[in-house]
């Protein structure tokens, strides 16, 4: 009762602030958290990365393995993507098999990679219809402050740059690093009643009525979309979400490119 | 396998003329056929058969969430399970939901819970079931689509129905509807569900590759259908609540000792939450 | 409580209906609900039927594939049989892994197609001890009123008999019908306290004392039994149970049978 | 390979002399031999062999059901759990319930709620658990047979043991209590349960192929079984018995503890419970 | 509440006659409880044993399948352990998947078998990389009156030592029992207080503050330790400890052995 | 494989001089690193390198315990789940708890019972995490480690804190905390953690060959390292809470509209509870 009188307070104060362009951390309303990023922090996998948006911290794990492609695909390498929500991020997270949010999350993150193409899995054939390289990305939440889907984002795209796969070991020839075709970026707008909002912390988040991410590439084009919780978009403000994710994309993609 | 490249790397799937491989033009819909109230223990029912898809939706509630630690003291819960059954797919779908099923019952119950009127049932549970029977591509929108008749069939106060079609691109061209080869040999798809009535947005999904522009063109595309869907949507609760009309004056049944799903639904809709067109 | 006091009334009600011969539905004791089967209704299956039993309502799929047989049945092909009882079905039903309820039901109605030899599951071997087909019989109750066991063993005898084994596409030579030898019939009687009831609908079936499901052949020979619930029977009323329900299933067969 | 199928083909399992592998006439038990309160901890517990079956089968209870959602207002479960070792069979079993415990453990708690007078421990849970240590056809029998000693032991007031036996066809010829290879190899297997003073039949299933008449000398073989189990049953609570007095009356323990299973059974049935022949 | 004041009374007896070297039932603070070994129990089982240390009785059965080896373990056979802690034991054993409990237990005794090497698993490589003996150890516990530890080690002890390799009917040559090197022997020690008390019975072990198993072979040297429960143990502790479990261990395992 | 067998049999684990193949003496530890506070959701937190071990430990609580029925009236139960991410290992490990990781989270939780004052927080829970990042043999006792610190941040009152180290056998040597290959291929590992202050003994685990006077050999190189690595951990505590003043003092942060970590803390321990010396 008394979190519910809290919030109500707390989304008034955020609203009021929002409507003049401000936000409780003294961003922009278009201004994603500062992105620090740390590659190959784990000696043990492929390749890896620690990325902080603000104070969300995760970090990602590539393993690679060698295995049979799926018979409708023979020709290309499989990926797999998958989230931990650990208990020690946030008090609301629990351990057991993943939730629906926790599923959700690593499926978005999934379409970003393979629907832009980012990395060329047929490369990744290794003797068509038996043999390809597996690609297991494993996502670990380690600190929870609002939007997961960008955080995670960013550290399957900087994990898969710093990735070199062990061929060698493998009797495959040399070790190579991953074939990059494309740098898709994930931007997440959070709506409060009538206000959009870039990059939500953890409370804009809880106070959100709706969510929109976008994915694009490095054309500005559209890889993949998602909108969550149970609030409303309008058209128009679908088409700003889409603009303003084209541009802070541009703004972010650097980050992830550098090694 | 040989067969599967062949086909992935040659097929055409609009033809000299514009056609699709179906024969219909890029913003044409596949045959729609939709029909409240056709089962008899839920609150509420709907069946669909859309293209070569058929979806069955039913509704139970508003009842006691369970279990309790669940109920929200402010509002009811709107749950959504959509399922494939086993055989509804070339190769056989193992029972139980797989994380595709989970994600898009996920985004179907926030696209119900945009519309519900939650805060009138606190502690209550709205519970939607979407089974796949027989499946060829947009089935999440004709679940969605169906449901939302179940809903009303089932008297869930709401602000309006909700309607949902895909648009997606195929050869590089922009298309409604997309079907089981388009999808799988596409370039992208897009699901959308929106409030007909308002233009308000619930369910927004897309992956593959679109410019900027082939999106705006996909959701003009959606967006028109969702209103022709509306109108079967509305027919078909017309004809259901007619048939009922017929039914009670044709035969008078011999005296019920069990409630039926008319008797229970005290908790009618006023007319103009589906708008002043009414049902 | 209420619901104990109405059920109390109802069986009281039902049970001097029945006393007299009559059903609240207007059948007698003997009579089976009706009885509407449609043949191939999901053309993704190779084998399907949709049955109403009154109003109860199932669907069944049929689909085939090919895999390696049991190794202490080298020469026949495998059957496997679930039932889902999807919460759309009825308030009572939930979602999750198979309660015994659904678990009995799928067994017994197993039971039934398997100890009848309906099929011949020996034409179902492809290459003995390595390749045979599998025959996956999955049963969806959409609407439940009541004696699933029956309908749902219509279901699945009316399915089978419209499957076409697709032997084309697996390169096995040409498609041809599952080779049916018996046609099993499922009859299932209710107890209430002296009283035997046919095919009890689901308000005979909630005050009933105890179940008897028995399967006869088209020569009346028995096939498969399956007592239920917590009341018992006389030896004189198993025997006429059974009597009935070869004179039932005589009645029925042609209905299962048709095409 | 080549063995079993030669084996299933050729096997004969009744001899010209109309003996039937073991030596068995065809309307002959198995040798029995059931042993009453074996186990320390559980309220009333029963070890059962028979051929070469081993079966040990407890009951805690009436006891305060769990999870408390599941407590019946008005009377008490009563549930079984069927399960098998893993090294009970030739090939290992993975250890959990299977689908064929699953529905065993169903029809045994059925059977049993016909004569537990459920009416007397409203909440409560009356628990039986039958495991199968050495398996050889006729498990869920043996179980159910020796359960009914266990709950006599426990002191659960019931209308009377039930006893239970099957009968099938091997070689054409109807037979009582199949062994593993009759079972196996045999035409048809039913097992049944009775309280055999009363002859109620509290436990049916048939599977294979049986006239209606075989289907009536089966049932007459059984129904003779069951009468010499019952006795075999009250033999063995007769010895319990007896021999906890004479544990009194002989060693006078040194000052235990923790009350014993003796002392823990207040609600000891009232003789007629168990007819008029008492135990 | 009325148990815990119970268990508070019980725990002051006890450890009152400790305090003078007497416990409840007669032992010294150092003597185990009388075990009863019978061997081949199980005729279904390639080797069994069902022991009683006290009134604590359980049955462990032994399973020999042919099998794959671990990779990094191409020339030695498989062991694996697994305990069931059946509800008919204890009425605080539920159904359901294995908790930590059991899978604690399951580990030490399979650890005390393992490290001391009992089994010389490398006799069990069929031919390496491909084909070895795999051995069930399955232990069902039926009766729970205290220390699992060392009656289901010893349980498995036997069971093994009475454990014939089914050989001939896997095609392998002559059966033969399994290749025993040495004979290691698990003995418990609960902690009351300041005291030490070797064998808990199960209302020790209910009220002691820390438990230590400790397993030697038959030259008194240790091959598995593994301390529970709440409480700490002084090194001092632990050392007299370690003498005990040598001392007892030489005086049990004969009775392991006998055949 | 025939590699693996060869290191096997060949790999010399220390060579002429005494020297590890690190290069390290048999008495000596890998290098160590610990930082306090390191998470802003948790109550308290710790990162520690240890070797090629990177592990996070976050400590929740004390708080309500859940689910109801596991909440102890007389206590706070102390619960420790240890986690491997499914990258910190060289084949990647399915995500989940298997029966290792079980087993760790309860002696860990059962070590950690032994020091933190469970009866001021009657009904409550205290919930360490451990996530393994980067595994390289000895995690449990870097966990342990680790999570002591994290404890200590939460401001849980406890008698002090924990140290862990393992202790071995390699080529007939005992040494102390083995690396990962010197575990997998070295004689005996031994496991434990005690309360660096009292000499209490919290954790013992052992599995291998050692005789008695290996074990006391092994025990006394474990015993000092944990008073070195009690030494670090007061470091760290030290570094964090100088900062966090520091942070108060340099930077008067814009209103903050949640409480944080420093502000939720109201139990803070009093300071003889991490002994004379203090933090």
């Amino acid at each position: 009762m008394s979190d519910e009188i809290v919030s109500e307070l707390m989304r008034a104060h955020v609203y009021r602030l929002a409507s003049s362009g401000q936000r409780v951390d003294g961003r922009g309303l278009d201004d994603p958290r500062k992105i620090v990023i740390e590659r190959s922090f784990v000696k043990t996998a492929e390749g890896s990365a620690r990325v902080k948006l603000g104070n969300t911290d995760i970090l990602v794990g590539i393993k690679m393995s060698v295995g049979e492609p799926y018979p409708d695909t023979p020709n290309t390498g499989v990926l797999s993507t998958s989230v931990e929500l650990i208990p020690m991020a946030s008090p609301t997270f629990e351990a057991g098999p993943p939730r629906p949010d926790a599923i959700e999350l690593a499926r978005v993150v999934d379409r970003g990679i393979r629907e832009s193409k980012m990395v060329n899995m047929e490369k990744l054939c290794i003797t068509p219809k038996e043999k390809v390289w597996i690609m297991f990305i494993d996502i670990h939440v380690l600190d929870y402050d609002g939007n997961l889907f960008d955080a995670c984002s960013y550290g399957a795209t900087a994990a898969i740059a710093s990735t070199v796969v062990p061929a060698k070991a493998a009797g495959l020839g040399d070790d190579f690093p991953l074939p990059i075709d494309h740098w898709p970026v994930s931007v997440t707008t959070a709506k409060i009643k009538d206000l959009l909002l870039v990059d939500p912390g953890l409370n804009e988040e809880r106070m959100a009525d709706a969510r929109l991410t976008v994915t694009t590439d490095e054309s500005g084009d559209i890889r993949a979309m998602q909108k969550g919780l149970s609030g409303t978009f309008t058209y128009d403000e679908v088409k700003r979400i889409i603009e303003t994710a084209q541009r802070v994309g541009r703004e972010i993609r650097p980050l992830l490119q550098a090694s | 396998m040989e067969d599967i490249e062949h086909i992935q790397k040659e097929m055409k799937l609009i033809d000299g003329k514009g056609r699709r491989l179906d024969g219909r033009k890029p913003d044409e819909l596949r045959p729609v056929r939709i029909e409240a109230g056709v089962l008899r223990r839920a609150d509420g029912s709907a069946y669909m058969e859309w293209g070569g898809n058929k979806v069955l939706a039913a509704v139970y509630g508003p009842r006691e969430a369970h279990p309790r630690h669940l109920q929200d003291p402010a509002r009811a819960l709107v749950q959504c399970r959509y399922n494939m059954a086993p055989f509804s797919v070339t190769d056989r779908k193992r029972p139980g939901p797989d994380r595709r099923s989970v994600e898009i019952s996920k985004v179907i119950s926030e696209a119900f819970s945009s519309v519900v009127f939650k805060e009138q049932f606190p502690r209550t549970s709205v519970d939607i079931f979407i089974e796949v029977l027989q499946a060829d591509a947009g089935t999440r929108c004709a679940g969605l689509t169906a449901a939302s008749v179940a809903l009303a069939d089932a008297g869930v106060p709401m602000r309006d129905l909700v309607a949902s079609c895909a648009s997606g691109k195929i050869d590089g061209v922009v298309c409604l509807d997309l079907n089981k080869d388009e999808d799988n040999f596409g370039d992208a798809d897009c699901p959308m569900a929106v409030i007909p009535r308002t233009g308000e947005i619930v369910l927004l999904q897309m992956d593959g590759h679109l410019t900027y522009d082939e999106f705006q063109k996909a959701m003009s595309l959606s967006l028109g259908a969702a209103q022709r869907l509306y109108e079967l949507q509305r027919d078909a609760l017309r004809r259901r609540y007619a048939v009922t009309l017929q039914d009670i004056l044709k035969e008078s049944p011999p005296a019920p000792m069990v409630a039926g799903p008319a008797e229970s639904e005290p908790e009618l809709p006023a007319e103009d939450d589906f708008g002043s067109e009414g049902i």
